[in-house]
């Protein structure tokens, strides 16, 4: 085996990474600190990528010009989604967690269909940055690479917004002890306002980079949700090192296992990894174990 | 009383409308009865290991396909009767179940989850990449009256469904079951044997898409591992059965009757806004009851009185 | 949002029940009522990007033909449900097409699986039914006697190719795609065809439906080193295929996608990438055939967009429904079944011919190519339009 | 003749934190035992570490004389030990008849006679006038008996009672020790985990076990204890002067 290959994959496979950390980081963000598995999250990463399409191909703007609105209106998507529907929740302890999660299900059925309804049923995608950098014999895409720092930037900031300030603090008060928390004067509604809308700001940004990497119609959401769940479940709640280093093992699975092995097998990666890292690490890579 | 005796009527009634449907022999109807059979029945199942267990699953359709493809195999390949095939099918699901319950229900609450739903994508994969499934080419049945056969198949395994989980309402197991999904710790300290319990309501649950992927074959005439594996399906189940009111008697078959209506006017009469409609259905619907429609119309009636 | 939604079901609810009552009213306006003819189509799910062309195809001659006068005297209507890309749901659409709304005839779905599961029903009403989006010849291998094949099968698809690169001198050839019903149907038959022509297969590998990534198949590809990659795949994967390829600078001399870069969007989407990039289709505008022209002409004019080979292959399939029916001046299903599985007819798609089975056999693929921003057909030399431009240009043009 | 259960050298950590440290000490049949300590001595974690909810770190806990360690909680209930929680937490769904029938399921094959069995069980803790009634609208008292009665019912030969004063009335105390006391008579052994009343502590126990910070400092009959210069200064000085 040349190791130029081992390389080229190894490149590959974290550049793919990226791409998953992107999808996961937002989700991270949302279920760490309400529990709630956001089914629609895939779903504002579709949506963003779509009109990011549409943007550039009407109107020329890029998705990376396009970066600050796209966040900025999927924050609000976010703040809408959890003031206007997941609030009304009845506060009914056993079935709480279920019923959020099937409310999520219907706001993704909901955005499917009006994504359908705005974007019709076309596969878009922008033809922007699409190239590589060739270096030597290895060759690294350029809008993965972009991705990919986009993502190691996001949870950077993440990592500062959570440890050094007021809000961040109060984040991470609320997602690893409500009752503390609550105790020590956090508005926990505002939190989980606060962390719907940061998440889904997070989605918005990963769709409007994915849509120069993939072409993607209004059913491709759910996809994204899954990856995005493995990943957050592989790297461990509400650590976003763990996300990244979750999302990395993830893309040099699929790149390593597509590669010497069956690209097939390497689309089951993410689901073979997220069972068994679940059986044997309830609590992922880096994640604290939960009670 | 009256209301339990009116209950009891509007059943009989809808299970002789049911059981002659095909008389009518009007195609249309019987697709309706089938569709509306299937999801009921799948409905059943699922609530087993999600409503009773509390176990929320997104990955039955695994055994359903499993159930479809041992049809499909055994009919085409080893020319046995279909039914024949569909209950092995079953019978194989049910021991497939016990160590596949064993290590997934370990999981807990959304891991278990979206755990279930990519088992089902794997189990997809796994069927496009062996062999004897024809892989994503699919494997044809031969073509007839099949719907009638595989209709009357579906409406036993839904009124399977309804004797089975009435006796689980009235049997130790049930009440098991019911302490497991309350407070899973608690009701070990007290004696129950919580994998036990919860593997038996898996394999119980994972009989019955078995059996009526088996009967799906039948009817489509043609299974093909994306149209078999289809997320569609599991999720219009679990919508059901929630809408319905998990874990309770009526409400698989009440969630079930509904949706699948309102599913099929709105597809028909909206091509293009359906999804958004039924996605603001299901929300609108969970937020006005929470616990379904069942619970909610049996605690209305107890508070009139009238039951 | 959450106002409205409680209102739009409450609407929803109400719409219903007036759309029970009004529906009772509706019939016996006129003294000859129309003839209905009835379909689903893929509105949504996986199928409904390409089957949105099928339906503008039916949905065309429809018009044209009322325009002039209808068939029998009677005016036409389509009745159409979305399928939601369910083989089920079509099932049940199907029987309710000819039990509820007693259509006179039907015509057949999007895709080979939907078409596979609504065949049956066709079968069991004796209702003759062309079926112009199934390209794999397998639902007909077990004896349908009332569904016939009204698309180019879809051994056809590569032909153009392989020969592409017999002239060409190209030896090694990758083959990738979808692992789905009609992709592989094609992919299966290119060793037989290729071996044939003297090339030989290097990798052959398919990869998942929604598969999540293309990148290691485009290094496995790498690897191979070939001379030619056919990728039999849908328009989202050749997007992704075509840009895993040129991140991993893989540089064919030829570059082929089976149906993707078909479609029209295709070169908004990929943008100067598709330069160079071959694909099938089994029609074009400036194809020979009965009335192309004028159905170019009106499609542009009533859609706006212009028309791809599904919207030509179901326009076709009416003409032969049509040609049936006046033949035989009505709409007896036995003699138009009778009409269609013995007779030539001449259509927009070339003429229309089944054989003992149902399985086409008149319909032929043609080969195009992206050049500076359209395509033109480069195969068969009788139709070509521009010559192929041969090799595929390198990624850094 | 061995003790009914023996606890030898137990230790429990979680993380660093070592909740229990190498605590051994053993409870004949028909013994109630109890064991005290302020809060965070490490009570409820013996009580987890015995009725197997969590393994212990090291140590051994035998059962007539038979190994526990490594059996599954339900496994534990079967070998005859009940155990109620601090913090009650009844099966909201269910009605009061049915909290109690899943005990009793141990020991019943059908449902309808776990119900009989549990219907007994429900007349001794004096909650059978409640039985129809969902476990979601008890009391905190009624929410304790009905604690004890689910435990009751799987027909422990040891009890494990956690805290279960803890929130009572002067009046209900009383009648709860004469409960505790009234389980000899039915050759029923207990260890109650107590933090404060002392005075129900020296009237109930036979002997009483002192934890502190995991460790187990002193053990011995009411009066021993009362009389331990550790005790007296680790916690009864604190005890006394709160009154």
């Amino acid at each position: 085996m040349r190791p130029e290959l081992v390389l080229q994959l190894t490149i590959d496979g974290l550049l793919l990474g990226g791409v998953f950390a992107l999808a996961a980081l937002g989700l991270n963000v949302i279920f760490g600190v309400t529990r709630i598995v956001n089914l629609a999250h895939g779903n504002i990463v579709v949506l963003t990528a779509l009109s990011a399409a549409i943007a550039f191909q009407r109107f020329g703007i890029t998705p990376i010009e396009g970066l600050p609105v796209a966040m900025v209106g999927g924050a609000l998507l976010g703040v809408i989604i959890d003031r206007l529907i997941l609030r009304r929740l009845p506060e009914d302890a056993p079935t709480a967690e279920t019923t959020s999660l099937l409310l999520t299900f219907g706001v993704s059925y909901f955005l499917v269909g009006l994504s359908l309804a705005i974007f019709t049923g076309d596969f878009r995608s922008v033809a922007y940055l699409t190239g590589s950098w060739l270096v030597g014999p290895l060759s690294i895409g350029k809008s993965r690479f972009l991705a990919f720092a986009v993502a190691i930037v996001i949870a950077a900031m993440l990592g500062v917004l959570l440890r050094s300030t007021k809000i961040g603090r109060a984040l991470r008060a609320a997602s690893q002890n409500l009752d503390g928390a609550r105790a020590c004067g956090v508005s926990i509604d505002r939190m989980r306002t606060l962390s719907f809308g940061l998440g889904s700001a997070i989605a918005a940004a990963a769709g409007a980079l994915l849509s120069m990497i993939y072409a993607v119609n209004p059913d491709s959401g759910s996809q994204f949700t899954l990856i995005a769940f493995s990943v957050v479940a592989l790297g461990g709640l509400g650590s976003y090192a763990g996300a990244l280093l979750g999302s990395a093992i993830l893309g040099l699975a699929v790149s390593f296992v597509g590669f010497f092995g069956n690209t097939q097998l390497g689309a089951m990666m993410p689901y073979v990894v997220f069972i068994l890292v679940l059986l044997f690490r309830p609590s992922g890579l880096l994640g604290k174990s939960v009670a | 009383m009256i209301a339990k005796r009116a209950g009891y009527a509007v059943l009989a009634l809808l299970f002789v409308v049911l059981l002659l449907a095909p008389l009518s022999g009007n195609g249309y109807i019987v697709s309706l009865c089938y569709i509306t059979a299937l999801f009921v029945a799948l409905a059943y199942g699922w609530n087993l290991i999600s409503g009773y267990a509390g176990y929320l699953s997104f990955g039955q359709i695994t055994f359903f396909g499993i159930g479809a493809y041992a049809v499909a195999i055994g009919v085409t390949r080893f020319h046995l009767p279909w039914y024949l095939c569909a209950a092995l099918g079953g019978v194989a699901c049910a021991a497939l179940a016990v160590p596949m319950g064993w290590l997934m229900l370990r999981l807990r609450g959304p891991f278990f989850a979206l755990g279930m739903l990519g088992l089902a994508q794997t189990a997809r994969i796994l069927t496009n990449l062996t062999p004897i499934s024809g892989g994503s080419e699919g494997i044809y049945l031969p073509p007839g009256a099949n719907a009638i056969a595989a209709y009357y198949w579906t409406l036993a395994i839904m009124v399977g469904g309804v004797v089975l989980t009435a006796a689980i309402d009235r049997n130790a197991f049930g009440l098991r079951l019911r302490a497991l999904r309350e407070d899973e710790r608690a009701a070990g300290t007290l004696g129950v044997d919580t994998t036990r319990s919860n593997v038996q309501a898996f394999v119980l649950s994972a009989i019955f898409p078995a059996l009526l992927g088996g009967g799906y074959a039948w009817y489509l005439t043609y299974v093909e591992p994306n149209s078999i594996y289809s997320t569609e399906i599991e999720l219009q189940t679990v919508a059901m059965a929630i809408l319905g009111g998990m874990g309770t008697l009526w409400g698989p078959l009440v969630g079930g009757l509904i949706m699948s209506q309102v599913s099929e006017s709105l597809s028909t009469r909206f091509p293009q806004t359906h999804l958004m409609i039924f996605g603001a259905l299901i929300v609108v619907l969970l937020i006005a009851l929470p616990r379904g429609i069942v619970p909610a119309v049996a605690a209305f009636l107890k508070k009139r009185g009238i039951a | 949002m959450n106002v409205t939604s409680r209102l739009t079901a409450l609407a929803v609810c109400g719409g219903l029940l007036a759309g029970v009552a009004a529906g009772s009213g509706r019939a016996g306006a006129a003294d000859q009522p129309p003839i209905v003819i009835g379909t689903t189509i893929s509105q949504t799910g996986s199928y409904a990007e390409d089957a949105k062309y099928a339906l503008q195809g039916y949905q065309l001659w429809v018009n044209q033909q009322n325009a002039k006068g209808g068939l029998l005297g009677r005016k036409i209507e389509l009745k159409y449900y979305d399928d939601a890309s369910d083989p089920a749901t079509a099932v049940t659409q199907y029987q309710k097409l000819v039990q509820q709304d007693k259509v006179a005839l039907l015509v057949g779905p999007y895709s080979s699986a939907i078409t596979a599961a609504v065949a049956n029903v066709a079968e069991q009403n004796k209702m003759p039914m062309i079926s112009p989006e199934v390209s794999s010849v397998a639902p007909f291998k077990r004896g349908l006697k009332w569904v016939f094949q009204g698309q180019a099968q879809s051994t056809r698809y590569v032909a153009g190719a392989i020969d592409i690169a017999k002239q060409n001198g190209y030896k090694k050839i990758a083959v990738t795609g979808e692992d789905t019903a009609f992709p592989r149907s094609i992919a299966q038959a290119i060793p037989d065809l290729a071996k044939e022509a003297g090339l030989e297969i290097v990798f052959n590998e398919l990869y998942p439906h929604n598969a999540s990534d293309y990148t290691a198949i485009a290094q496995k590809i790498k690897q191979a080193n070939p001379d030619a990659v056919f990728g039999i795949s849908y328009f989202p994967d050749s997007i992704g295929l075509l840009r895993a390829l040129k991140q991993a600078n893989v540089t064919p001399k030829e570059l082929f996608f089976a149906v993707g870069p078909t479609e029209p969007n295709f070169g908004k989407e990929a943008g100067k990438d598709a330069d160079g990039v071959l694909s099938t289709t089994n029609w074009s505008a400036n194809l020979k055939t009965a009335d192309n022209g004028d159905f170019t002409k009106a499609f542009q004019a009533m859609f706006k967009s212009n028309p791809d080979y599904h919207s030509a292959a179901n326009y076709a399939a009416l003409q032969v429904l049509a040609a049936a029916i006046n033949k035989n001046k009505s709409l007896d299903a036995d003699k138009i079944r009778e009409f269609m599985a013995t007779t030539k007819v001449p259509t927009v798609m070339g003429t229309y011919e089944v054989d003992s089975s149902g399985i086409q056999v008149g319909y032929n693929s043609l080969t195009l190519q992206w050049q500076g921003g359209s395509q033109y057909v480069v195969w068969p030399a009788s139709y070509q339009q521009k010559k192929p431009q041969l090799p595929f240009p390198a990624w850094t043009r | 003749m061995s003790a009914l259960l023996e606890i030898e050298n137990l230790s429990r950590s979680f993380g660093g934190l070592r909740a229990l440290s190498d605590v051994s000490f053993t409870v004949g049949e028909g013994e109630i035992v109890s064991v005290i300590g302020p809060n965070g001595a490490g009570k409820t974690t013996l009580f987890n570490v015995i009725s197997g909810v969590m393994p212990p770190s090291a140590g051994d806990v035998r059962f007539n004389g038979r190994s526990l360690v490594g059996m599954p909680s339900h496994a534990i209930a079967e070998a005859g030990i009940g155990r109620t929680y601090q913090v009650v937490r009844p099966f909201v769904r269910l009605d009061v008849l049915d909290n109690v029938a899943v005990g009793a399921l141990l020991h019943e094959r059908t449902l309808a006679q776990a119900r009989k069995a549990a219907e007994k069980v429900l007349a001794m803790v004096g909650l059978a006038h409640l039985a129809g009634a969902p476990a979601s609208s008890l009391t905190l008292t009624q929410r304790k008996r009905l604690e004890v009665a689910r435990a009751l019912a799987t027909r422990p030969k040891l009890l494990l009672l956690d805290e279960v004063m803890a929130g009572l009335n002067p009046t209900e105390i009383d009648s709860m020790c004469a409960f505790i006391l009234g389980l000899r008579e039915h050759g029923i052994a207990a260890i109650g985990a107590i933090e404060h009343l002392m005075r129900v502590v020296m009237n109930v126990s036979q002997r009483i076990v002192v934890l502190d910070f995991g460790r187990k400092i002193a053990e011995g009959t009411p009066a021993e204890i009362a009389a331990h210069p550790d005790v007296i200064a680790a916690y009864f000085g604190s005890e006394l002067s709160v009154g």
